[in-house]
Order: C-alpha cells, then structure tokens, then sequence
C-alpha cells in the first residue's frame, strides 16, 4: 500500500548503498527532484536503471551515486553529449562506471518481462550488431515453432523504480498520462517503487476508463513534490525547460563548473517544500 | 534564392517521403526534413516519434523526441514498449531516419565509440532504438553531414547494420526489409548498387564537384553510371522549412534543428 | 487505409471460405452484426479464433460456417453451456469442429505476438496440466538466463480480425474504450481487419491522450453499424441485454429451435441499415 | 434467521478473504462471496476481474465478467492481455477463487470434458483464466456444490493443477504459490493436510452429518483430527448477500448468482 511519505524520509527508507535503481521517465515526467534528493542523501555504489540517461543521471553520476549504469541511449537530447557520464566512462572521474549497454528495444521488452513476472524477454533483434559480443546478458535462442533466431535479455527487476506523474488520490492512487513512456512497467517490475507527484486531489474525478492509473497497493511510497519533473515537464502542469537542456552543455563540461552547480543547487537545498 | 548546404539536406531528404509513408523520426535533422515533407508535397504522411506519439503533427520542431508538443497534436501515445513491440517490431512503420557518428559505404552506422569498446577515445551516446528501427523499417533513410571522419571505410563498432560489412550480411540473416535505400549528405545523395549494396553517388547537390566528394568521403567513393544534379531547393520548400525553424526558435530559443 | 464502407461489401472482400477469422470482443463490444453477415454470405470452412467464443460463435458453428475452432473458453457467460459448440464437438452437426484449445493467458499472450510480428510468444503456465498433450502448438523452452522451462505458443496471424468499437472519425481512425479485451491486438495480428462502429464522428474531440484508438492506415474497411454489438453492449451507447444471454440457453438447446431462430432473426434479414 | 445452503455457501467463502487481499474474481459464486466480503468484514478487499477491471465496485452482481458495471465502478480498466501479463502472471493476486465441474482429493480441477477428450460425453467450456489463475495466485480457494459425481477419486482431465495427482507434482515443479488452501461446499469446508496436500474436512455447516459429507463424496474422505462446526451465517451477512441479489435481480431479471 503505497502511503504519503516526505522526500527525505522515502529517499532515506527505499535507496539504499548499492541497490540498483530505475528512475524513469521519456523526455517527460522525470523524476528530478528525487534523484537530487538521492545525490543530497550520498547514497553510494548504485546500479543506475535507465533507457535514456539524459541530465538527471549525468548528475548522479558526477556526484558519484553510481558504479554501474545500464542503458540504451546516453546524450542530452537535441543537445549532444552527457560530459558527466563521459567523464566517468572515458576518464573513470569521479569513479569507474561499469555498463551494461542494450538497444531501447531490449530495454523496453526487459522492463516489460519485468512487470510480468518473466525471467526473459524474446524479441527480434540484434542482428549482426556489435553489442551482443560486449554485452553477455545478450543471447538468442530458436522460436519452437519455426527455428528463428530470436533475442533475449533477463527481465529488468530493479530494487527501487523512482518515477514522477501528474497525480495521486487521497488513496495514494497515482495517475499519469501523456507520454507515458515505461515508468508503468519500470513500477510493476521493482520490488520497491516510489512516486512524486505534481498534485493530491480528492479523487480523480471524471476520466477515459483506461487512464493509465498505477493502484496505491502496488506503490511503496506517494510523495507530494510540485514541479518535481523540472527541467523536464509534466504534461497539464508546465513545459519543459529546453533552455536548460541548452545550457547544462557548458555546465557539465568541466569538472569544477560542475560541481560548483552541484554544490550551488543540489547539495546547498533542502528538498522542495511539499 | 539562395541557400545553405544544410537547408539543400533537409529538403533532398524531405522530398524522399512519399504521402502515404509512416515515418519513425529521429530528433534534429530527420525531424525537421519529415515536417518539411509534411507541409509540402507529402501532407498525408505519418510521423512516429519513438517516446510513443502516433500521427503527430507538432506546430514546432520538438528539442527531444518527447517535447509535449509531440503529444498534443498526435492522435494518440501509447507506451514505449508498445512502441517498440506493437508498432516498430510489428512491422507498422514504412520509413526509418538514422544517423551516427560513422557511416560505411554499406550503410552501416556507429553512434557507440570511437576507439575501443571498453577504453573509448569518444563515448558516444548508444544505440537507442536504431539497431531494431533498422531492422523493422521498411526502408532506412541516412541523412548525415559529409565528413571524411564519418565516412569512414570501416566502423569501430557497429551499433546499428546496414547490408552489413561486406554488403551481404544482412541478406544473409534474412532480414526481410529492405535497409539504408539512400544516404543524404549535404554534398550528394547516395543510392546503394542493387548488385553489391555499396553506397554509390547517385546526385551531386548543385555547385558541388565530384572531386569535393571524393575529398569528404573516407572510402574510396564510387559514382553511378550517370550522376544526376539535385534540383535545388524550390522557393516553397525554403520558405516552409525557414518558417518551421523561425517557429521552433521563438518557441525554444534555439533552432533545435537546422 | 481504412475506407468506409456497407457492412455486405465489406465482408464480401475481407472473408472468404477457409479463412481465419477473429472476431474478438471480451463481453463488450462483441461484433455481432458483422457476424451475422458472414453467416448471410454462407461462408464455409472459416477457422474461428477467439478467446470466448460466446453466442456468436455458438451462431456461426451451428449455421455451419466453422471448420475449426481456436479458443480458451467456450460457454455462455453466466448461463452455462453453448449447445451449438457442445453438439459440434460432441455429435459433429452440422459438421465436426476440429480444436485448438488453449488457457486465456496464452491466447492472450499469442495475439500480443501476433501483432508485435513475433513468431511466438512465451509465458509462465500450462504447468501441470493435460492441455500440452492435446494441443501440439504448446511447447516448452529453457530461459536462456535462469534455465526455467517456459511454455510457449505461436504467434496467432488470422487472416482476418473483425471488432466493433464505439466511434470512428472521418479519416476512418478508430476509438474503443472500457473493456478494450484484445481487439487492438487482433487487429495488430491480423492480414485484413473489419471495424464495425456505433457512431462516425468528424473528430474525436477532448480525450486522454493515451486513448486506445487504432490510426485508419492499420485497418482495411471501417463500416457504420450502429447496435452492431448487440446483445452485447457498447459502454457509453446501450446496455448488455443480458435476457436475451438468458434466453439463448433454450433457443439453443435443439437443432430445430437453433435452425428455426437463424431463419428468423439472421437469414430472413437484411444487413442493418447504416 | 433460516439460512439455504448456497447461502451458507457463499458467506462461508466469504469470510475467508482478508481486508488487504486482491482477488481474481470469476463469475458466479466467487462473485457474490468477494462482494459480500467487500460489504461486510472486508471493506479494502481489491477485486479484480479477468476482462481489465481493476478495483472495481460494483453495485450489483455482474452476469459476465466482463458487464459495463465493472468498468464503471473501477479504478482502471486494462487490456486483457495486460490484465494477464502484468497482474495475475506478475504475482500481484493474492486470493484466486475458481470452481469446475470435478475437482479431486488434491484440488486439482477438471472444467474441459467428461469422458475422453476427443470423444467426450460432455464438453465443458475449458480452461479460461483457471490454469494460470491456479499457478500465479497467492492462494486459491475452490467453491463447489457437493457431489459425488463432482468429487472424483480422478478426473478425467487436469484443466488446472492443484497439488497434482499425488498432492506432490506442485511443490516439485517449483510453483512458488500456495495453491489450494481451502474448499468451501454446500455441507462442508476442506483444508489440505499440510504434509500430503490431501484435503481434509475442517468444518461440517450446522445441521450437516459427517455421513452426508462422505456420501456426497466420490472419493473416500478423510476428517481433520478436530473438526469444527461452521459458525452459521450471522444476520449482517445474510443481509448483505440478499440485498445484493435482490439489486441484481431488479437489474437483471436474474439472480445472476444464488
């Protein structure tokens, strides 16, 4: 039963050193707020779980969250490159950063094995590509029925899934909606999950039948964390801040500048008042 | 009118689109040529952004592949694995756009590394939904700016095949679909031999040499029987892209795609 | 593309004798009124895929239309048996109905397959039980990753889906909402596919953004067939008219009584007016 | 209060859900027992039913599972698929109620064919959602009118594993759910023996013999060392339960589920 809890105090009692850790989020809805909370707490030695590593996992990587990074695709979107991240793999600065790399499409069925209790995920894919011969949670098996080679990635179960959405009923219900990308499944396939959310409201009012809606009993924890999504956006609620997209090139470039920025407004703020 | 190498780019690779293609568009340069395309000769064709919007029709050229704006036009978004499994792998999509930092002349792409997989001189940002989008597509549009370091005669990594590293790989495995069918740079436009699948120049853009395009390109460039020239851009074409970047750059501040 | 057309024509190209056909709907939204026209055109030899197959096919197999029958659960929800089903299977009349038989979850999981292009689909199930050995399309695999057995079914491609939604646009996309069963699925997984709707709209207005509507340029014919479900129901437009589920338990019941009703209320008529 | 004994029936299952338990609800019986504990002890109790409705509430007993009521009294309503997929395969049920036409010493059920398979003298819907419901649920509560032509020494097809054949098969596969744990009937409620699986009879209902309980059993039934008189349905319960099918009645013109 997910309950009502403050950043902190969730942050505090879900991520814990070394666990392995999905916050998710496409373009939109991610959940930045919390991951500064996690960058503030120092949590140590993660196993960072995301299809898009954009500005937020560039961060926790700088700030030295993270041993271990499994993702599909690494840049600043319409930007170019995450410095932080390459720093970390190209320099090992601040640490080492092991990879386990895939395409999103191994990503997302991954995730998806995950929410239904698979071990495995099959899907066609792969094809005479390099990543197989780096990557050895890559394999490939026969269809039983007509002998095709097939693509196949463990089921992604992380420890914790961290995501943002629009709103949570007093029943600490969550709906989301818009780009919904994989935090649904991300959610369904952790053992422990933790949502922010833009809003609380009474009761969800009016709405399509099949809005996307993540039942309180399968959430751990429901945290009231308005703007929680910024830089990115939350559909409903305000856009997305590509300028800073823009400028996070000049910040994260160099090391000093970005851990002034680190410093200056991660470590030197509290939470966002709930 | 006159006009950049960059903007000649976009509409060749535009005009490529037919009206009743379903595009997968990739952010930047593939995004703003499907829009050209769009609000010009193909105003029936299908835009799929890969964060899950189908049939959108942004006002603005989006900064990421999932700017609110995709949603908000679009008929409907469904998930990011529904994406991928449903609409790509289902074999839905017509039209792939790809780029990288390496291109070979048999279409296949790096945007992994430069230098060696696990001592990178460059770690670039990863594969995303390129290798299967290559795959699953009906056929593959590269657009890319003509480099002699991007085109190079053999990948560091291949993230993402294109008719494979002889040309013949990708037959061989099967692969239904038809591959990188044509490759725009803003020099020329390539089309692969039927024969061989090597990226041969098929057009030059206009006031471009074929020495100049020998010079950009790291593989020894071979050239069609008969090497056409790219009709430059028409007035509409230009007016209809500069107006999507001057919409895009008072909306963001910055052009997001030129 | 999807184009408009008379419900007769529409079936006259899209079905043809020894076809496979899906007409899907899980309670809500059953197609009736295209069934009823394939049992008007007299086709034979249709193999007739659906989950629950219900008083439409317990219909189309006593009118004699079905070679075969792949399905998972084959009675009258709520009522008891289907006895056009019971006396094929059990007395071969009209003719002998040939089985697939599977569990719910993996028809579901097969038609997911069928429309993400996969040869087959694997799940967790048919543990245990006598279904395996009586239905050559289950199989078993080894997990590339933890080595458990997996069961295993193939991908379901009929040749042809046929749903009823609630409203079509005038580009000929499709919007259904409430319980959406496994249409869009079908629909994915099929050759050709045949939606009948309530209503025909010029937009679809204010909606979620993540409605399930199917775009026009995956369908093959839309058609306008308003009380096209009943007596099944179309949420937002009529009611289950569960008397008539009631009723059909003694229609049913002899050939005489089935034979006559047929004559009455699908032969004798024409299509519905549209 | 006079109490029939599908009443008692229904409260006896009823009582056996728990406040925080999310059931997989099939039509009949176990529908009337998950609302008439949803009305009673168990207001928190989560129904769930296989066409997608999650959370649901309905006012009256559904005749399907899959009527309109459901879908409009819940939270959300999924695709079945998912429905199968991400919540009863992805291990978030904890109570599965099911039923059939034989059901063994092990509470394995038989819902496909009396006779042989492809030659049957009955043909029976088949399997639904009860295989996987068997293997995926927490535990499993089995409600049965009490007959001897229903409780077989051996079915004549294993539609949905219980503990198995011998009560071993289960645990030896690896299934890591309890499978199971209890069948309520009209005269009496069975647990299983915790060391052979074998169900043995807990509680008798109030005014049944154990005579009637081995008669109406086909396979030679074996008692719990103490075995309990059921407590009889208290006036609250039994209220609960008419109105409810009362309203469903009125809504109907039919009882839906006596």
């Amino acid at each position: 039963m997910g309950s009502f809890r403050k950043l902190s105090e969730a942050i505090a009692s879900l991520v814990h050193d070394g666990d392995s850790v999905a916050l998710e989020g496409f373009t939109h809805l991610i959940p930045f707020a919390a991951g500064h909370e996690i960058i503030r707490q120092r949590r140590r030695g993660l196993t960072l779980i995301r299809m898009t590593p954009d500005l937020l996992y560039d961060q926790m990587i700088g700030a030295g969250c993270a041993r271990k990074l499994v993702f599909s695709w690494g840049g600043n979107p319409g930007v170019g490159s995450l410095h932080r991240f390459r720093d970390a793999v190209e320099k090992q600065w601040p640490a080492p950063l092991e990879l386990e790399e895939h395409s999103h499409a191994a990503m997302a069925n991954a995730y998806t094995a995950g929410a239904a209790g698979m071990p495995c995920a099959i899907f066609r894919g792969y094809q005479g590509v390099d990543l197989p011969s780096v990557n050895s949670n890559i394999r490939f098996l026969a269809c039983p029925f007509t002998g095709e080679s097939l693509a196949s990635v463990p089921a992604l179960r992380p420890d914790v899934a961290v995501i943002h959405a629009q709103k949570a009923d007093r029943q600490g219900n969550v709906l989301l909606e818009g780009i919904v990308g994989v935090q649904k499944e991300a959610v369904l396939a952790a053992r422990r999950s933790l949502v922010t959310v833009e809003e609380v409201v009474d009761d969800f009012g009016p709405r399509s039948p099949n809005a996307v809606i993540l039942p309180s009993w399968v959430l751990t924890a429901v945290v009231l964390a308005p703007g929680g999504a910024r830089p990115s956006y939350a559909q409903g609620y305000y856009a997305r801040d590509n300028s800073f997209y823009v400028a996070w090139d000049a910040i994260a470039k160099d090391r000093a500048g970005f851990q002034a920025w680190i410093d200056e407004h991660v470590l030197g703020r509290a939470e966002l008042p709930a | 009118m006159t006009y950049t190498a960059s903007e000649m780019m976009t509409i060749a690779a535009a005009r490529a689109l037919r009206n009743d293609d379903v595009c997968f568009v990739g952010i930047g340069l593939p995004s703003a040529a499907c829009n050209v395309a769009r609000l010009t000769h193909a105003p029936g064709v299908t835009l799929i952004y890969e964060s899950g919007a189908i049939a959108t029709r942004p006002r603005v050229l989006p900064l990421s592949i999932g700017d609110g704006e995709l949603c908000e036009t679009a008929l409907t978004t469904v998930s990011v694995p529904e994406m991928f499994r449903y609409w790509l792998q289902g074999g839905r999509i017509t039209v792939g756009f790809l780029g990288g930092a390496q291109v070979d002349r048999y279409g296949n792409l790096n945007s992994t590394v430069i230098g060696s997989y696990r001592r990178p001189t460059v770690r670039l940002p990863g594969a995303g939904g390129a290798t299967e989008i290559a795959a699953s597509c009906g056929r593959v549009f590269i657009v890319m700016r003509h480099h002699p370091r991007a085109f190079v005669p053999r990948l560091d990594f291949v993230t993402t095949l294109g008719h494979g590293p002889t040309g013949r790989e990708r037959r061989a495995l099967g692969i239904p679909t038809a591959g990188p069918v044509l490759l725009v740079t803003d020099l020329c436009i390539f089309e692969p031999d039927p024969e061989t699948n090597e990226f041969l120049v098929a057009a030059v853009h206009p006031g471009v040499t074929c020495r100049e395009v020998r010079e950009h390109t790291g593989w020894s460039v071979r050239f069609a029987a008969e090497v056409r020239e790219t009709e430059p851009p028409a007035a509409g074409e230009l007016e209809v892209l500069r107006e999507l970047q001057a919409r895009t750059a008072r909306a963001h501040g910055t052009a997001a795609a030129e």
